[in-house]
This record gives C-alpha cells, structure tokens and sequence, in this order.
C-alpha cells in the first residue's frame, strides 16, 4: 500500500470526504493561510476554495455553536484549532449541547459536527499549550473522542467523523505529524469504539493512548531485548472505549500497563485501569501501572520537558516492574539503562 | 391596519396567555416536575416577530421559550406533554420545559444555558447564506444574556460573514433579581451597543404587538436582502417570578407599583382595545379567541396526563 | 455538639472566614438576592454589605479571570456559581491559568480563588443542570477539588479552601442542603486530601462522592439488614484524593464498590477503581464495581430521572453481586428487593 | 518636551529594540526552545504607557509580552534566561517566552491563552478599587484578542464596577496571518466599539511614544480619578513573523511594501529624530544608549548561557 504522512493522511481524508459530502465546510483560525494547519488544510482549500473553506474571527465557544448550528440543519462543519488546549473555551458548546443535543431534544436528529483539536507536544510550548485533553472530553456522554496514532487511522477516523452521525473530537499529535505509514487510498473508515493491536505479544498488554501508543511499540522493542514479549493495544478511541480489546489481551497476558499523554487522575489511564479491575479482574496476574506525566503542569525548559513526557525508557521500566512484581520468571532481564538509546 | 393581521396577532397572543396562565395555576400541583419560566407578559414580542416570518425561517430560544415555540407555531399538546414529561412531549420528556423545539414549525431549539442558542442561530444563518437560501434564524434571548461573551463573538462573527439572523433581546429590565443597571453600563442602550458592531439595530417597545411587527418586517427584509444580520431590543417586562408559577412583587428586588404598572400596559389588554376601537374585531370575537384558546389548552394538559411516561428502558436511548 | 443543615454550615464557614480575613469578598449572580443561594450568602451580605457581597453581572469566563486577578494582589475571591454546569465557561481561566498559575510563573505566589459550584440534582434540572462536574475539574493539577457529603465537611472544606493557598473548586450537593449534622462552632478545616470512615465495615468497602457518600451510608444499612458488614468511605476531597484510606480499607475488605453522581468514563470512579487496581492489588478478592449514572445526559421526566441517578438500592445490589462474584459466604444474603423502602 | 522624559522614551525602545534583534539573531541556534513572539516595530505602545504609570501600577500582557515586560522595568537577565530555559529566569525556566512575569517590577503576568488576562487585570483593578488606592492596572492585548468573548465581558465588567483599569489594544492589523477586516466589522473602529461601554476611548499612532505616552498620561488621570476604566487604541505593525525572529513578507498574507512601509516609520527612527530636531539629544547620545543596551543584552545572554538548568527532582515543584 503506498505510504504517506499523518499530516498528509488527515489533508487526503478531507478533501476526499468534501468531494464525496458538498454539506462539509472547514472553519478554523488559519485554515486558508499559507501553513494551513501544517498542511491538513492547503489541498483543502487549493480545491474547494474560500466558500468551503475559510477562515474565522478569534472565540472558540461562538465557533463551536455556529457549527453546531449549521448541523442543525444540514451541514457538516470540520472545526480546526491549531492547540487542542483553546478547546477549554469550547466546554460549554461541545459537552453542554453538542453532546446533549440528540438525546435532550429527542427529535432524532443530532449535530455531527467534528472538531479537530492538535496537542502541540515539545519544543517548550509550555503549560498552556501541550496539553492532551481526551479525559475532558471523553467523561460526556454524547460525544465520540478519537486519538489517531497512525497515519492510517488519522485518515479513517476522520473518515467516520465526517460520515458518522456523533459530535466528534479528534485529537491529533503534532509530534506525530510526519510519521509515514500505509493508508488506503480510498474512503475507509476506522469505526469509533475500536482499538487495535498494533504488536501482538504474550507476556504483558501495554495500552497507548495517542502518542503513547507509538511510543508504546518503541517501548516494546526495548523489552524485546530484553526478553519480554509484550501486546501492545493502540486504543484510538476514547469514547467509545474498545473494552472487549483491552480485556481480550489481559486473558492472554494478565498483565497490564497504561501509558497516556494526559495526568493519571480521572485521565484514561484511570479508565483503563478501571476496566481491569471491573471487568478484567479473573484475568488479572499483577497490579496494573499507569505511566503518565506527572502532577505538575508542562514546563517548558528542556530537561524538564524530556521528564515530564512519558517515553518508550519509562514504559519499558514500568512493564518490567509489573513483570517482577508478578514475581514472573522474566528470564533474565536486566535492568533497562536511563542511557538505552535503542534504533527507534 | 389588515384586518386579518391585526386579528391573527391578538389571537396568537391570547393563545400564549392562556396556555401559560393555565400552566402557571397547574404548577403547584406539582406534576410539571420541571423548572418553568413563564412568559406572562411578555407575548407581543414572540408574536410579533414571528409574525413577520416565512413558514421557512427557523427560531432559538434560551430558557423562557414557551412564547416562542408557540408564536412560530410549536405544538402546544407536545409542549404541555413536555412539562408533563410525557413520551408524547416534544422532547419525549427528556428535555423539560427550557428545551423545546419542533423542527416540523421551524423551532429548532431552545437552551437554558445564556447564550448557547445565540452562536447557534448563527450558524443556522451561515448555512442558509451558504446555499442562498432567503431563509432568515431568529434568536430570541435577554437582556441579562448581552452580558455573555458568546454575545459579542455571535454578533461579531454573524456581521463579518453576513449572514442572515435576526437578534431579538427581550429585554426585560431584569437577570433573576438583578436589574439592568447593576449590570451593564447606564450611559449606553443595549440597541446602541449591538449597533457599534456595524448592524442595523432598533429599539421599539415590546407590550406593542404592532410595533414589534413592523420593526421585525422592516429588519428581516435587511437580512432577507443579503446584507446580514439585524438588532432589534424589545423593552418589555415579566410579571411573574423569574422561575416558576408565582408573582414574587413581595420578594424585595422590585415593587409592586412596578409590576401594576407593567401590568397595566398589558400587550393583549393594548391589542385588544386598538383592535375594538379600530372596528377590526369585537367583544365577541375576543371571548371567542379566548375560549378556543382556552379549550386548546384544556385539551392539551388532559392529553398530557393521560399520555404515557417514557419507558425506563429506553433510559439512554438516543445518545449515540 | 450543636447541629447544623448543609446550607447553614456554608454560611457559617462563609461568616466566620470573613470575620477572620478582610481580605475575602463573596461576588456571584444573585448572592446578595433574597434567596442569597439557598440562604447560604444572605448572613454574610447581612453582616458585610455590598462592598464584600456582590452581584456580578453575567459572564462566567471573566468572572474567574476577575477572581484571578483579585488574588493576584492578595485578595481572596469566593465566587459562586447556583450551578455548576454554568462552569464549563469557566474552564478556561480555571484550568489553563489559575490551575497553572504558581508553577508556570515560579514566582511564589500562586492565586487561591474558590469557587463554590451547586449541583442541581433532582426535579427535572435536566441535561445541563444537573451534572457533576468533579471529574473535569479533579483531571487539573493545581486545583483542590472537594465534595463535601456533610454539614461539617461543607464548612471544614470551606474553611480549608479559604484559608489555603491552592486555587479551589467545591461542589455542593444540592439535595443536601437540608441535611443536618453536627457541626464545630469554630473554624475548624477539614484538609483537602483527606477522605472520611463514615461508617467502619469488614465484608466490603463502598467508596461514595458527592451525594453517594450519603447515598452509601444508606445503602450499608440495606445490606446490614441482608447481614453484610460494609464500610464507608466519604472521599471527601477528589484533589487530591486519599489513596491511603482507600487501600487501608481494601486491605480489610478486600472488595470495592465506588459510587459516584457523575459518569463512569474517566470519572472519579474509574480513579478509585484505578487506584485498587494498581496499589490495592493483593489486597482485592473481587472484581470492583462502579455505581453511576448510565451513558446518556441527564432526563427530565420523573421516572427517567430516578433509574438515571445511582441510589441506595443499586449500590447494594452492586455489593451483593460483588460479594456473589468473590463467592464469599454472604452469610444467608436474601436478594434486595427493588420494592425495599428502607427507614431513611 | 521635557528633556528626561523624552531620553527614557527613546533610551527604553532603544534597549528593547537591542534586547529582541540580539534574541531573533540568536534564535535559529536552537538553545531557546521556546515558541517566541518578537514585538519589533511596536516598542513605542508598550514604552509610551509604561512611561506614564507609576511604579506601584501594575501591567498585564499576552503570548507578545517581551516588551510590556521590559518597559515596565522586568529585569532583562531574568527574561533572556527564562528564554533559555534556565533556572534564574524570571519563571524558573517552567513558563517560557509567553508567561513572563517580575511582580517585583509590577509586570504581574503574561498569558498565551488571548483575553485571559484581560479578565485578569479587570479582577486586580478591583482589588485596588475596594482597598481605594491609587493604582492602576493595565492590560495589553492586541487586535485579534478583541474577538474574543472575555474582551466583551471585561470592559463590561469594568465599567459596571468602576474599576481603575486600562485597556490598551496594540492593533497591529493582523491575528496571525489574518487581516483585521476578515475578523472584525469594517464599518466600525475598535476604539469605538469599545466606547459603546461607556468608557472613554482613544485612537492614538502607536508608533509615535510621544503621542502614546500624552495619551495614556489623559487616561490614566480617568482611572486614578475613581471614573472607572479608559481605553486607547494603539495603531502600529509588526514587522517579523508571528512567532519566531523571520521576516515573512514573502508568505503572501502581507506584502512587502506594506512591510516596508511600515518599516521607514520606524518608531525609534521617527524619536530620535525629534529628539536630534529639538536638540534634546546629540547623535553619540544615541550612540551610548544603543552601545550601552547592546552590552547589556550580551551581558544577559552570556549570564542565560551560563546558568543552570533547573533540576529534574524539582519538576513538579510548585503545582501544590
Ligand atoms: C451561562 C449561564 N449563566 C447563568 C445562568 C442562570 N440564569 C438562568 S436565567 C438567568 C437570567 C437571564 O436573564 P435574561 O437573559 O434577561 O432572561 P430573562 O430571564 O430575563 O427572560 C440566569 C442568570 C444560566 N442559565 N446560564
Ligand atoms: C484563545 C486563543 N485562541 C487562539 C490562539 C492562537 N493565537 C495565538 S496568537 C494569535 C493572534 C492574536 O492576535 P493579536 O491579539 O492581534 O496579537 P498579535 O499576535 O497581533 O500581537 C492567535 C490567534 C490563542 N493563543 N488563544
Ligand atoms: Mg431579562
Ligand atoms: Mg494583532
């Protein structure tokens, strides 16, 4: 299959889903300029022009009513904000009616529209601006929130957003950006509600959510070598949650560990984790570890920045805990070295 | 003034002030289990502006939206059935009585959070522009709404694209308890500060049926010509309290002289004499509006209480 | 000690911190009304007048930057807001500044506002004014979070809040507001970070938030009739949250139900559960259960909104099947009745 | 003019001038890992204004704070190492180019987020209104922060409250890569936009601190007088990127002309030449000022280089 970038992946899903649905128009801060949202947008507007794709005034909460209500009647709005973190100020819209419409008004129509949300991870952008907000969005019902991790599923699950009949929230990674993978070339839809095993193994189940689910499979080789096979579980949505996935691989494995770009607390993790011990406890060999950022905002100064992100070194630490914990042989591993500079 | 106009007007009037006074007394009874923002009181501006508007044109509402629902033809058994929270209410009884709409009469919603339905009528007005559709939204909200930020990016953005909506405030002195001028500058008009957006906005007085009328047509023709959005501030005043049945006069945060005086310039009592005086309808034909509407109403709540509650299990259906 | 309902112990709390600190103002939509939110402002506007009591007008977002910026330069804002669904317009300035605010300037001082937010549970407050927003705001680093289940924990947490220095939401429960119970006559603070043993128990531990914590008190004493010891815990405070109570109770039980008022999806729950999953592993003999609202918004029509809130009845049948599950001896247990009408 | 004063008005766009074109030389090294909005060619709103407060007032900016912060007295050494992420910058290397703060200097906060602080120096203004000082709080935000709700709901609130704060909008006719006219109604000015709260509002040439300064010397008498709030309208450009140290005026939003422009009315050019004009100073003062400000930014730069990281055990430190 031949390959492009996520960026390039998130640009052919919207032009494709425009050409196949004229009801869809882009609106966002910048679409129309020259950087055009690193790129997603310029194909975009190159063909559909400023009437279908433009730019807006600045306020966040009025854009997300205006296009709730141009889905009101008919249309299918694509909303773009350059930060996912502006999207605080999208709160009452999106989880107060966009997320309520359907079921508060109970006339069978809803308001699909689908808000794409970048967290601009690294590079010192900082407490208000690297922000991974999917447990926010993902505690209302009413709404489906997607983490795209590949390429491929940054096109598909854009495909289903813009097909499908839910509000949507798509947070895309800026590190993630340039990663090359296959994608279909045509209209293909990645459902919500489905995760994906992205590396089948046996000894232990790590589940990633958005970047973490790349870092995830760099974590895994790292274990590799040291012997331990690991499942690696790329969730891709966040509401829906693919539980039966996640519980299908803890009865292989029985151990679990959940890496998140957001903090622990009420995060996905939590979710995660929670699902475990609900659903998947019979399966259960050791205690599950969570490896998110720490309690602290995201500081911008470069080592403290390389800290506060997970990364492939203290996934790979977590599982082996997990694994001595579980007091399982794990045949002779040694210890992963802070300076392990694998051939990611 | 046309007969049939001036006629239709007083009765869409009477229809809403029966059903609500009718409401209102039922209240208490405790069976509408949902809270309730009469608006007695204030019909000539719901009448009005949707008088002048295309069985095509759509509406919003905040969370006193009986009057508008009904004046652009809502269905008054699914609004009663509503409060009732019946399967048969026009949100199945999920949505209570600040979240009315019926689509089929061009009331696509109502919110009881200020100001959400503002930036949604404006996107309603986006698509309408974007097809070229000489449809215009109307969003209906108050005074005590202007002072919400998503005031001020709707009518921004609404001026900037263009687009055709019709912002109606009705303002009636008051947010809750608290009067206007604890909370927006004395020195300038609400009309005066939607018009420093650079639309055409107009006051006019909101008990006159026939004012609002005139001033509703003269600014939908604005939007309806392509040149965006249009203001129109209502004055006009609540009798009852600012949630649910009862008048509250006694409640220390006005005075009844105030109220008396309000009450005293009734939009149906002024409808109805000029009306007479014009030689346009009779006292009989008042009593006659009068019982229909009543009988309407009537009908409507003893459909409510019969009607069936919605069934347990289809508790989250319709969430997705 | 004397006793107090919910509403007086916020007004007393209210009173006696303004007494000790000039410093705190009292700004919120109709707090100096005759209703003074449900009679909790009307002694502290009594006793210091408008110029520490005052109307605002609306607007929600830059009310918190307004609190923010009063802080900034000492003052103490308490804002409150008769619902706390209006605070989705507050994320913004609560969770991307005030939130931030200490760490992400370094210079000391950090900005502790509160914001008091009432949940309008019950009769028909519908999809956007019955929800409980502890999770959203609990996901922050930065804020305190409490929910306060008693009159002495409305006023310990108050008190705590207005006398820390941490930027505080507090969620209060409006169907508790008639609730008596003792309550200190001094200002004594209840600590954020410290959850409550509202009732000792040894067979299972229900952890309850909000209004749950009052729910599952009734709830153990439906189980004591079936002959099942359960202890309670009152979390109290969401952020922090008291692990340590959590895993001291597992470690006695063993089994874990988590009652919450809001959804389960990244909720309080799922942390709770996530937390015994991770660190109470070897103590857990049973799979953990969450008790919430189902996936949809909140309905208005009576019978809806009475199968949509947990109560005392699903929480112990939630047990029971727990206890079922472990295959413990539920010494003679008869299955509750939904018919059961308990002596609340 | 008066001597003193006019030599601190061109000495400190002198040194902030020096300050940024140093950092946006240094910038493409990568040792700032920080995204940075460089205010070169609007100096003369942040000098004129910082000029005219008294060192007890208080200063609030957005994500384009280098020069509010610097003309407000926030220590140069503090901001350069704060770029560099270090521990002795002004926010302890954890906030970054856009969160500069120097309480000590007044420059309270600086905020990405666009209207945050806005809502942020309203809130202080109030404070120093109920304890009835004499301070001022100021807020700079630019153009585009003017679409945004807070925008609407602040000077509301100030004017209601009467609280001693100045709004001071740099409109530098772009948000990003978009033109004021895309965003904001043509027909009115954002000066009279804001005077539709009530409140008096000034346009004023941001590049001439002159003018700046007399202007924001008039509104803030307004605020100390106990009036309430006063806004000014400052008109000026920036001339690199948005973010970063490039010129771009070969991306195609703007042109090169404009920039240009813009460019020959320098407004450092345009003081000192009035400077020289009325003899208030000679060419090799100029001369000092710059050999001076050079030398303390290299100064600064070294010492940033120089310092150390903050430790990794400290990453949460702070949070609470
Ligand atoms: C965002 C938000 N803030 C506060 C409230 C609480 N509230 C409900 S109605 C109301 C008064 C609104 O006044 P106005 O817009 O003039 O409408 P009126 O009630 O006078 O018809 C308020 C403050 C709300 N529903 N939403
Ligand atoms: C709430 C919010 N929306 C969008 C952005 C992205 N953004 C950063 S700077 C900027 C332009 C702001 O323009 P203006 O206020 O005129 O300031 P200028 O950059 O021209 O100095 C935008 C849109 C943001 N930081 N915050
Ligand atoms: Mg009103
Ligand atoms: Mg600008």
């Amino acid at each position: 299959m031949r390959r492009l970038t996520y960026g390039q992946a998130i640009s052919e899903a919207t032009v494709q889903c425009m050409e196949a649905d004229p009801s869809i128009f882009v609106a966002g801060i910048g679409v129309d300029d020259f950087k055009g949202i690193f790129g997603t947008t310029l194909e975009a507007h190159r063909r559909f022009g400023d009437k279908r794709v433009f730019d807006i005034p600045n306020g966040e909460n009025a854009m997300t009513g205006i296009a709730i209500g141009a889905a009101a009647v008919g249309k299918r709005p694509l909303v773009v904000h350059p930060r996912n973190d502006f999207m605080f100020l999208c709160m009452d819209q999106l989880a107060n009616l966009a997320a309520k419409w359907r079921y508060m008004f109970a006339n069978g129509t809803g308001v699909p529209i689908v808000l794409r949300g970048i967290v601009g991870r690294g590079w010192g952008q900082g407490a208000t601006h690297s922000q991974s907000l999917q447990a926010m969005f993902a505690h209302f019902p009413g709404l489906h929130v997607g983490t795209p991790a590949t390429p491929a599923d940054a096109k598909g699950l854009l495909v289903s957003a813009l097909t499908g009949t839910a509000p949507v929230v798509l947070l895309e990674n800026r590190a993630l950006y340039e990663l090359e993978g296959e994608v279909p070339e045509g209209l293909e839809a990645v459902p919500f509600g489905k995760g994906a095993v992205t590396r089948p193994g046996t000894d232990i189940t790590i589940v990633g959510v958005s970047l973490m689910a790349y870092e995830a499979l760099r974590a895994a080789r790292i274990l590799a070598d040291q012997g331990v096979d690991a499942e690696v579980i790329d969730l891709r949505s966040v509401r829906p949650l693919d539980e039966e996935l996640v519980l299908t691989s803890l009865r292989k494995t029985g151990r679990l560990v959940v890496a998140d770009t957001s903090w622990a607390l009420c995060g996905v993790s939590a979710e995660v984790a929670a699902i475990a011990a609900e659903k998947g406890f019979v399966s259960l060999k050791a205690p599950v570890r969570r490896v998110t950022p720490p309690d602290s905002p995201a500081p911008v100064s470069k080592p403290l920045e390389d800290a506060f992100h997970p990364n492939p070194m203290t996934i790979a630490r977590a599982c082996l805990d997990v694994l001595k914990a579980a007091g399982a042989s794990t045949k002779g591993v040694a210890d992963v070295q802070a300076t392990f500079a694998g051939p990611y | 003034m046309d007969r049939e106009l001036g006629r239709r007007l007083l009765g869409d009037m009477i229809r809403i002030r029966r059903a609500e006074e009718t409401l209102a007394d039922l209240y208490p009874a405790q069976e509408m289990r949902t809270p309730t923002h009469f608006s007695i009181g204030q019909e000539a501006v719901a009448v009005g502006v949707c008088a002048a508007l295309h069985r095509t044109d759509v509406i919003y509402s905040g969370h006193r939206c009986h009057a508008h629902y009904l004046a652009k033809g809502g269905s008054l058994d699914a609004m009663v059935a509503e409060l009732y929270g019946k399967e048969t209410g026009c949100a199945r009884g999920r949505g209570g009585s600040v979240h009315l709409s019926d689509p089929a009469a061009g009331v696509l919603a109502s919110s009881a959070i200020l100001g959400q339905t503002m930036a949604v009528a404006v996107g309603t007005a986006l698509a309408f522009a974007m097809d070229g559709l000489p449809r215009v939204a109307v969003s209906f909200f108050g005074d005590g709404t202007v002072e919400e930020g998503i005031f001020h990016e709707a009518l921004n953005f609404a001026v900037v694209k263009k687009v055709p909506v019709l912002f109606v405030c009705e303002n009636n002195g008051y947010s809750t308890h608290t009067r206007l001028d604890v909370r927006q500058p004395a020195s300038v008009t609400i009309r005066a500060r939607a018009a420093s957006y650079g639309l055409p906005a107009q006051a006019v007085d909101g008990n006159d049926v026939f004012a609002v009328y005139d001033t509703a047509q003269t600014a939908l023709t604005h939007c309806r010509s392509g040149a965006g959005p249009a203001f129109i501030e209502c004055a006009t005043y609540r009798w009852r309290e600012h949630v649910g049945p009862l008048w509250d006069h006694d409640k220390g945060y006005r005075t009844k002289a105030e109220v008396d005086d309000w009450v005293a310039r009734c939009p149906i009592k002024s409808a109805t004499a000029r009306l007479l005086r014009e030689g346009l309808c009779t006292p009989a034909d008042v009593d006659a509006m009068t019982r229909a509407s009543q009988a309407a109403v009537n009908h409507a709540v003893a459909a409510a209480k019969a009607a069936p509650f919605p069934a347990v299990e289809d508790l989250t259906l319709g969430t997705y």
